[in-house]
């Protein structure tokens, strides 16, 4: 095969040379697409022209012939470089193809069920900003009359964080049985982290309870983003936040809990900074924008008002997301 | 002095004509032989885009003027389908972007500026300019 | 400076031309690799030596310089490729940095703690194929009389072998007082790794637990690499192999526990395929080899043998993991 | 008939030494020009990683032959401080490795069969080898 890419090599040579026609040229780099594809390297390229000019100039001087092989020599480490790049090319499909593996498996471990009660209409969104998500949503339904939420966020993005939600459900699912009350829940979780992880990852977390009983929702919060809560009555919306530091900085944290009474229409959304702090080109969005997008579908389905807000958000920045986008709605219905 | 002449893509033999119309120009107005060289490429790589995905369309060639250096400016364009993802198309070393240093980044390294406007169903144009050094 | 290259590159050239002298060669490499760190492209190279080549011969007819313009055209998409190139380095620098610190996030979230007991020497070792491991060894040492090991290899490698392996270790958490035997352990679990993960994943795992009292080494296997027993007093070895199937495939699937004593200077090596399978250039290592290489070391301390054991086989493929590559020693010392 | 003359490395002159000896023999035996720029250059990345990181030691060229081929085999050999992570020095586009396609990973490349030895504190010999196609 070498043969008799040099014949060809030296056809088109020798016509271009006699009448130097774009039409040999074209060919020529047609050609030369095949060579890279073939892994032929540069070196062998000048090898190739240099014996077709031998044939084509058996009269030139011998110091011609050493300026190719001085040529050759130059050209080694470019066909270095380009047989690396063809072995990076398939280094990096192969990650790019364990990424998406990657994600399926931890969609799969991080699978959650969302509890199903009749007077509360749960809506929930999360989007990764690479491949792999570093925000997470867990639900527990461990009590008949308790539907609960953790929204976390690692600091941070992509794999590392990915390994980290892991271990949050782990915490989470040795919960399952507890019935723990918000402030307790983030305790045990934040000394789980504190224990397995290193010092420079850190976690925000919110934990919101329903009550079907008393219509209660209690909460904490470890450094999360407040969430919103809409009072239907007053068409106003007041911020749930706690005290309490991120997990995983301090073993002893308490985590203050506080409650909230939900009336018929009203409707608590917990975020990530993924959507409250959605950039766009001309820099973050305005914070009432999220308030008027939840206000402007308060009537739809829970689910249906989430997708409008990514929606919305996510066209402002073109879909490409700078960070993980989560958002989850808790609204009283109707008994 | 503003310059402007064009080619129809509709045969590959278009292609050679759209390259020797660039070489041509990119010589009159004083590129080197490289230079030549690229830009012609860059022609080649555009013209064939069309050839292969929009069935037909157009290159223009431009001779441009900004402050006090001149350049030669490209535009493709076509009424194809249009680019479904740009981000893939422009992205690095992946098949769907043509392979080895080839296709649309290609273009984009070849010349000094490069610009991509497409919409689904109505075409694609873009844009390429390089100036004299 | 293109023109001091120019003239540099000319220099050479020309000095080559007039003597052919190694020394020339030698500098031009040199120099052609200062080219490729300044991003000139190989038909920049050929711009050049045809420049040169035109003040050093003159006379020279122009369908020689045709010829240069032909292969100046043949190089512009290996100029092109090499581009690529160097934007796909710095891509994959990035994600090597991710994957950096995602190795140190599961290092931490996995570790375990080796248990100290003074009639067994534990000697172990685990080296990753690619930065992220699917191989896991955890130590258990629920009962003072008891020293446990678990050696798991995800099928499959790198990050969606990872997120597996924090199962696993939350798994084995949760059983860290209740000194189960090696069966019972393997049936937990079974049931968290099948509750879990897809059914694309599987794990193998051999999980092995030293008495101190009675010296017996009872253990259980999930279709993991059979272990290899050393009977100091008889020279030989002994395969060590349970019946189960892989962890993941069913939930009702029942592990078969065996057991042995252990005499002075008995050990027992238990390996993932990454050792057993070692691929050199001229296919799989003789089963012996390993034996040969254990039994040479036997008077050595157990991290020593472990370690001579890495040295040896991965010498024998370059260093150039194609598995993960783990091994565990428990040797019986005189009380 | 076995072959075989070595060139011992201490100063950068060595390098070009060395690559003259391999040069010379590689054109006996029968290589072609890009081979022969081939075999040269992995001897000098070899005699260059003496020079850099061991101070002293000794490349050797050998001709040799298996069934009906003739070969050529380079061996680099120094009590230099041993390489304390090959994996990383084998491994691709790092500057670890040397940077764009040199260090170890190019000899692999421009020679057919590579083997590497290397002990701490005792030193590390290279066996490059190429055969005539
Ligand atoms: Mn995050
Ligand atoms: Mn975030
Ligand atoms: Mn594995
Ligand atoms: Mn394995």
């Amino acid at each position: 095969m070498p043969q008799e890419i040099e014949k060809h090599y030296k056809e088109i040579l020798k016509q271009y040379i006699q009448d130097q026609n774009e039409k040999d040229l074209y060919s020529g780099q047609k050609f030369s697409r095949q060579f890279i594809e073939k892994e032929i390297s540069p070196e062998e390229v000048i090898g190739i022209h240099k014996a077709s000019l031998k044939e084509l100039f058996p009269e030139a001087s011998d110091k011609l012939w050493h300026s190719f092989d001085f040529l050759i020599e130059m050209m080694i480490h470019y066909g270095l470089a380009l047989q690396e790049h063809q072995s990076l090319i398939r280094k990096q499909e192969e990650m790019e193809m364990e990424m998406k593996i990657a994600a399926q498996v931890q969609n799969t471990l991080l699978k959650t069920k969302v509890p199903n009660f009749p007077c509360l209409d749960i809506g929930f969104l999360t989007i990764p900003a690479k491949q792999m998500s570093g925000d997470y949503i867990y639900f527990l339904n461990d009590d008949p009359n308790n539907a609960s939420v953790a929204v976390a966020d690692v600091i941070g993005k992509g794999i590392p964080a990915a390994l980290c939600m892991s271990m949050i459900k782990y915490g989470m699912d040795s919960m399952q049985y507890e019935s723990a009350s918000p402030g307790i829940v983030l305790e045990i979780v934040n000394r789980i982290v504190e224990d397995s992880i290193d010092d420079s990852m850190f976690i925000s977390m919110f934990y919101g309870m329903y009550n079907a009983e008393n219509s209660a929702f209690s909460y904490a919060s470890a450094g999360h983003e407040p969430a919103l809560l809409y009072r239907a009555a007053e068409g106003e919306f007041v911020e749930l936040d706690a005290d309490g530091l991120l997990l995983g900085i301090d073993r002893a944290v308490h985590y203050e809990e506080r409650s909230v009474q939900l009336e018929k229409g009203d409707f608590v959304a917990i975020m990530t900074d993924g959507v409250t702090e959605t950039r766009t080109e001309s820099g973050f969005i305005d914070e009432g924008l999220i308030r008027d997008l939840l206000e402007s579908v308060k009537d739809k389905p829970a689910q249906e008002m989430a997708d409008t807000v990514y929606q919305h958000l996510g066209e402002l920045q073109n879909f490409q997301l700078h960070d993980d986008f989560t958002i989850v709605i808790f609204k009283k219905e109707d008994k | 002095m503003e310059y402007r002449s064009s080619v129809d893509i509709y045969t590959e033999w278009d292609i050679v004509a759209a390259r020797q119309l660039g070489r041509n120009e990119a010589k009159k107005l004083g590129f080197g032989t490289v230079d030549q060289a690229r830009i012609t490429t860059a022609i080649s790589e555009l013209a064939r885009n069309i050839y292969l995905y929009a069935g037909k369309g157009k290159i223009e060639i431009t001779c441009i003027h900004k402050d006090d250096t001149t350049g030669i400016s490209i535009i493709a364009s076509d009424e194809g389908p249009g680019i479904p993802d740009v981000r893939k198309v422009m992205d690095d070393g992946f098949t769907t972007s043509g392979g080895l240093g080839a296709g649309m980044p290609g273009v984009r390294r070849l010349m000094d500026e490069f610009n991509i406007v497409t919409k689904r169903g109505v075409g694609t144009t873009i844009t390429a300019i390089k100036w004299i050094r």
